[in-house]
């Protein structure tokens, strides 16, 4: 009789029921990123998208790995609004929002996702190495690019123009450097605490 | 009726809080008891996990994996291994596949058992949380004997895992799962259904399907705001299309959809798919190598890679980029618990100081997983 | 709230109240199972840890081929071996071979590519030490060289020469 | 008392010089701290160990076993580790208000235990307004929470303070209204009075008097549990919210003080609803008249037994309601108070009422019904223990010294 009072006692035959499945079945979706290159290409004729394949198996020469669409970085919001509301694409999650040092410049990754029509692209951003790195926010379109935003801003110096907190997230604020850049020294302290631990091995 | 003149108040919790689930500092703003906000501050864990990355070999990044969420190690190890096998083109044996989720899906059952536990003891009910622990206890010893260490399990390798099954472990396995419906049973009747318990979760912190997405909510978080998704369903990747399981989501039972209780209830529920999945896992293992022999010095392709995998907390992506050599270039892992993390600032308005304590609970984050 | 919510309410928050109590009070005539390291345990903890258990790490010199297979897939540098020709002999020596325990962070990594198994785990778990310099384990004596393991290349020439 | 400072003065021709005021003051002052040294402090400290045991025994655990035969002695050894502690005082408290409320709180607690009755005999002050003493008296607790709380400079201090005020406060008011239906019932104020308007077989409680007053305990009971901070009411201390509430500044020894307060309290606690609603130290007469054949101190010890063990029953349901459920968040505590616990005293006080003029002679019948019917909740009750036993497969081990 008491167990009845109890919603979540086994068996539990409705746990699987309820919710709702945002889109359409796994099947019937899937636009590939070239396809949505196309797309964007078509939207926007003035800018210059640049279609990148992913890396090939030198071997068997087989795609393994993510191709991406290149896009200048003034035209990334536009561009990543579109990708938001247009249908058919309906990218409406931001899954990643990442950046890279490639010593001769940065590139900012966007990885998009859709949960209406499952499929998935990459973006990138290709910015000068320059301390003064700058590439517009996109939390207007996606909150959750806030804190990606700014923990990329705190761990490579890039700047998210409009961005409304951009703050140190991981270090203190009085640290000094941006550590994923290729190029960064760690300080041998900090307020005076020794970063460093005398080696046991000699 | 005059108006009140209140004074708000800044109220400092953590980084030392006992339940901040790790060292997480919250600045929280209050009137009384009801806030007005709270901002999060994390990176007191931050350990540039990612900045290890570059040092290391693709071998040799993998103990650095156990410690991005040392609740789930088994998970990140396997996400991490994926995303190099995807990129290098490696493809690794059935019974490689199967054993690794075998192991992911104990591992699973230990992360939600604590956060369940956890849960139960934010709101004050000390018990349950024992309880939880003692089972978990268990799983940690069959994951050790499998691998040989209870919290940085360093199992899986790139091409496979690094040990086969120990003799006898599978039927210890299938004991101790059977000992667990029952005592998850009785946990339930003690504190899933307890009333107070219902009252101190329904309606409190709820998180609309819209806002979930929009935060990039992930997992049984996002499963809790009444979103099916589930990449092991959805986007299946190693064995989990042979396997038969259901996407446990949160219904609004009692209460509004996507509050507190219905995240809870879904991670109930996940461990007992957890459970359905291992028990088919061993019926259908396959004879096999467990680890394909793969160069010694891997070396994938120039270009880049993002695989996602469902962690316990979700959606666990790892974004791997190579520039030919024998170290990865970057390694960067979205996790679950960051995004969690940043929705506390908006869903905390107007909740009351015990509440933010069973939201962040609820969102089971954990604060090395945020910083990595 | 309608007459039978509030109803309903206390007769939920009382049977669940109930329920809760008469599982608590059942645990109070069960086995506890706590185990009460170090000192009341009914076995030695060490003799109940599964074989793969991940202690310090052991290095059986008698069987090491100085092959640097484990300095090298070392992910932290915690191996340190140092070889050297000896004159007098005519081959090459292990003139050092330290581990630096406190910095292992135990992953096994340097196990796996040792051929003849000589670097393994013991069950050995209790480091803790007020001297990290007692962490240092150092397999050669000092001021003494070993000379490494050949048994494989003999048993080929053997295999050859047969 | 008066009797015995009477005698004494009779006896002893040092105290006839000493005006009679001033021997009751010094009588009452020796018994009461002797009440102290050999009852309150053993008993608070007591019941910590006891109270760990059994928390860790619901938990699956062992719980203290190191000090002393079985751990037993683990309040000791807590207790002289305290008092060796240094005394913390942060600098940015207020310094006086500080020292003083861990006193407050203690007094307000250690005063009550004036008029607390052990036996038919022992009392310290059998007071002629005893329970509404009882009820002033603990509220001095309240005052003393709230000036630690504010006193201490710390935000978490001041809200588990402010909780604590409010909740206690709130409280006092259901608790009120359950104690005036067995004032109705009895027609005193003195606790003796009630206990004696009882009687020694269960069905002859007040509780099971008639349906009210059976609800009436449970509002009491639930009532006291949230005056004493415990759980489910624990939010003024509340770990996993306000790290320790109102003594998250205090160390070692005023430390002490308030644990030592919460400790005693559940004795008080106990005492309280044992004397109103659970017989207090009835014996059957029979009993009594065989014991008084044997020695006139037996049927005294049977009292304080049969008083003890009832209490410490009530002790033991304290803790264990501890150890099973979750806490209130501090809106629901209100609203449980004033939705639930308010509008069912008035009820009770009014059915009370209604039941004396009805039935003043009372009606076996109802008692019978009452008492049986709880015997059969209890018996049901063991019957699920069982079953979860039985369902988990549970080893089995019954001593509960492992």
């Amino acid at each position: 009789m008491i167990v009845g009072a109890n919603p979540c006692v086994r068996p539990n035959p409705g746990g699987h029921n309820g919710g709702r499945h945002i889109g359409l079945p796994l099947q019937n979706k899937n636009m590939t990123p070239e396809e949505v290159y196309k797309k964007l290409q078509e939207f926007f004729p003035n800018v210059i998208f640049e279609y990148v394949e992913g890396a090939k198996n030198a071997v068997t020469g087989k795609t393994t790995g993510d191709p991406a669409i290149l896009v200048p970085a003034e035209s990334i919001l536009a561009v990543c609004e579109k990708l938001k509301v247009a249908d058919g694409l309906n990218f409406d999650c931001l899954s990643n929002l990442t950046a890279v040092d490639r010593k001769d410049k940065f590139e900012v990754v966007y990885h998009l996702f859709s949960y209406q029509k499952r499929h998935q692209v990459t973006l990138k951003v290709v910015l000068p190495r320059e301390d003064t790195a700058h590439v517009s926010t996109v939390e207007t379109i996606w909150p959750v690019a806030n804190w990606l935003e700014r923990e990329v801003y705190d761990l490579f110096g890039i700047r998210f123009d409009g961005h409304s907190d951009l703050r140190r997230i991981m270090l203190p604020d009085d640290w000094v450097g941006h550590p994923l850049r290729k190029d960064y020294k760690e300080a041998e302290d900090y307020h005076g605490i020794s970063t460093t631990r005398p080696p046991l091995l000699q | 009726m005059p108006e009140f003149r209140t004074e708000e108040m800044l109220l400092n919790m953590g980084p030392q809080h006992p339940s901040t689930h790790g060292v997480i500092r919250f600045v929280v703003k209050t009137d009384g008891e009801v806030m007005s906000c709270a901002v999060p501050d994390v990176g007191y864990l931050h350990r540039s996990i990612e900045k290890i990355s570059e040092q290391a070999t693709y071998n040799g990044f993998m103990p650095w994996t156990d410690r991005v969420d040392y609740l789930a190690a088994m998970n990140c190890n396997v996400a991490y291994a994926m995303a190099v096998e995807k990129l290098a083109g490696i493809e690794i044996e059935k019974r490689g596949e199967y054993l690794r989720v075998i192991s992911m899906e104990l591992n699973r059952i230990v992360s939600h058992l604590l956060s369940v536990g956890s849960v139960g003891m934010d709101v004050g009910a000390y018990t349950p949380f024992i309880h939880a622990l003692r089972d978990r206890e268990k799983a940690n010893d069959l994951i050790e004997e499998l691998c040989g260490q209870r919290l940085t399990y360093n199992y899986a390798r790139i091409g496979g895992v690094s040990f086969d099954m120990p003799v006898g472990w599978q039927a210890k396995v299938l004991a101790y799962l059977e000992d667990l419906e029952l005592l998850m049973d009785e946990f339930n009747r003690l504190i899933t259904g307890n009333k107070i318990f219902i009252k101190r979760l329904a309606n409190v912190g709820v998180i609309t399907p819209e806002d979930a997405i929009a935060y990039n909510l992930v997992g049984p978080n996002l499963r809790g705001s009444g979103i099916k998704y589930d990449l092991r369903k959805d986007e299946p990747y190693s064995v989990y299309p042979e396997l038969d399981f259901e996407v446990p989501v949160g219904r609004g039972e009692m209460g509004t959809l996507g509050d507190c209780y219905d995240r809870f209830v879904v991670r109930i529920r996940e461990m007992d798919q957890s459970i359905s999945i291992l028990r088919q896992c061993f019926a259908k293992i396959p004879a096999g190598e467990h680890l394909v022999k793969v160069p010694k010095k891997i070396r994938p392709p120039v270009g880049d890679v993002y695989i996602r995998t469902e962690s316990t907390r979700g959606d666990m992506g790892v974004y791997l980029v190579s520039d030919g050599s024998d170290k990865p270039y970057r390694v960067k892992f979205r996790t679950g618990s960051f995004t969690a993390m940043s929705i506390v600032e908006k869903a905390s308005r107007g909740l009351m100081v015990a509440d933010l304590i069973a939201f962040i609970a609820n969102l089971d984050i954990v604060a090395p997983e945020i910083d990595r | 709230m309608t007459v039978t919510e509030y109803f309903t309410n206390i007769k939920d928050t009382a049977t669940s109240i109930f329920e809760g109590m008469t599982i608590t009070l059942s645990h109070l005539v069960r086995k506890p199972v706590t185990i009460q390291y170090p000192d009341r345990t009914p076995r030695p903890v060490k003799e109940t840890l599964p074989d793969r258990f991940r202690g310090f790490l052991k290095v059986d010199m008698e069987i090491c081929t100085a092959c640097l297979a484990c300095m090298n897939d070392c992910p932290i540098d915690c191996i340190k071996i140092v070889t050297k020709k000896d004159e007098a002999l005519k081959e090459r020596v292990l003139t050092q071979f330290d581990i630096d325990e406190a910095k292992c962070m135990y992953c096994g990594l340097c196990t796996e590519p040792c051929p003849t198994g000589a670097i393994h785990f013991t069950k050995e778990f209790e480091g803790a030490t007020e001297d990290l310099s007692s962490l240092l384990f150092s397999f050669v004596p000092e001021n003494q060289v070993i000379i490494p393991y050949k048994a494989l290349k003999k048993e080929k020439e053997e295999t050859v020469n047969a | 008392m008066q009797q015995l400072a009477d005698k004494l003065i009779q006896h002893c021709a040092l105290l006839q010089g000493l005006p009679h005021e001033l021997t009751y003051l010094l009588v009452e002052i020796v018994f009461g701290s002797l009440m102290l040294m050999l009852f309150v402090a053993p008993f608070a400290g007591i019941i910590s160990w006891v109270e760990r045991r059994v928390a860790a025994r619901m938990m699956d655990r062992i719980g203290p076993n190191r000090v002393g035969p079985q751990g037993f002695l683990q309040w000791l050894a807590d207790g002289v580790k305290s008092l060796l502690k240094e005394d913390i005082v942060p600098s940015s408290a207020d310094s006086f208000l500080f020292r003083l409320a861990p006193y407050l709180v203690f007094a307000g607690m250690f005063m009550a235990f004036v008029s607390i009755p052990f036996t038919s005999r022992v009392i310290i002050a059998d007071l002629n307004v005893g329970i509404f003493y009882i009820i002033a008296v603990t509220s001095l607790v309240v005052i003393g929470i709230l000036m630690s709380g504010w006193a201490s400079n710390n935000k978490f201090s001041l809200l588990g303070g402010m909780r604590s005020a409010a909740q206690i406060i709130s409280y006092e008011i259901p608790a009120g209204l359950a104690i005036l239906v067995v004032v109705l019932m009895s027609g005193s104020l003195s606790l003796q009075e009630i206990i004696k308007a009882q009687g020694a077989h269960p069905w002859n409680w007040f509780i099971f008097d008639n349906p009210f007053s059976f609800c009436s305990f449970f509002i009491l009971f639930i009532s006291s549990l949230a005056e004493g901070n415990r759980t489910p009411f624990d939010i003024p201390e509340a770990e996993s919210e306000l790290v320790s509430g109102y003594s998250t500044e205090y160390s070692g020894m005023r430390f002490v003080f308030f644990y030592f307060e919460e400790w005693a309290n559940l004795y008080l606690i106990a005492a309280v609803g044992v004397t109103l609603f659970f017989g207090g130290w009835q014996i059957p007469p029979s009993v009594r008249e065989w014991a008084v054949g044997v020695h006139f101190v037996l049927p005294h010890i049977l009292e304080f037994a049969t008083f003890f063990i009832k209490a410490m029953s009530l002790v033991f349901v304290i803790i264990w309601i501890r150890w099973t459920l979750p806490r209130l968040r501090v809106d629901q505590l209100m609203a449980m108070c004033w939705q639930y616990l308010i509008p069912l005293g008035f009820v009770m006080v009014l059915g009370t009422a209604t039941w004396i003029v009805l039935f003043p002679q009372g009606v076996p019948l109802v008692r019978y019904v009452l008492f049986s019917g709880t015997l059969g909740l209890f018996g049901y009750f063991f019957y699920r223990v069982v079953f979860h036993l039985r369902y988990t497969k549970a080893e089995l081990q019954f001593n509960p010294f492992v």
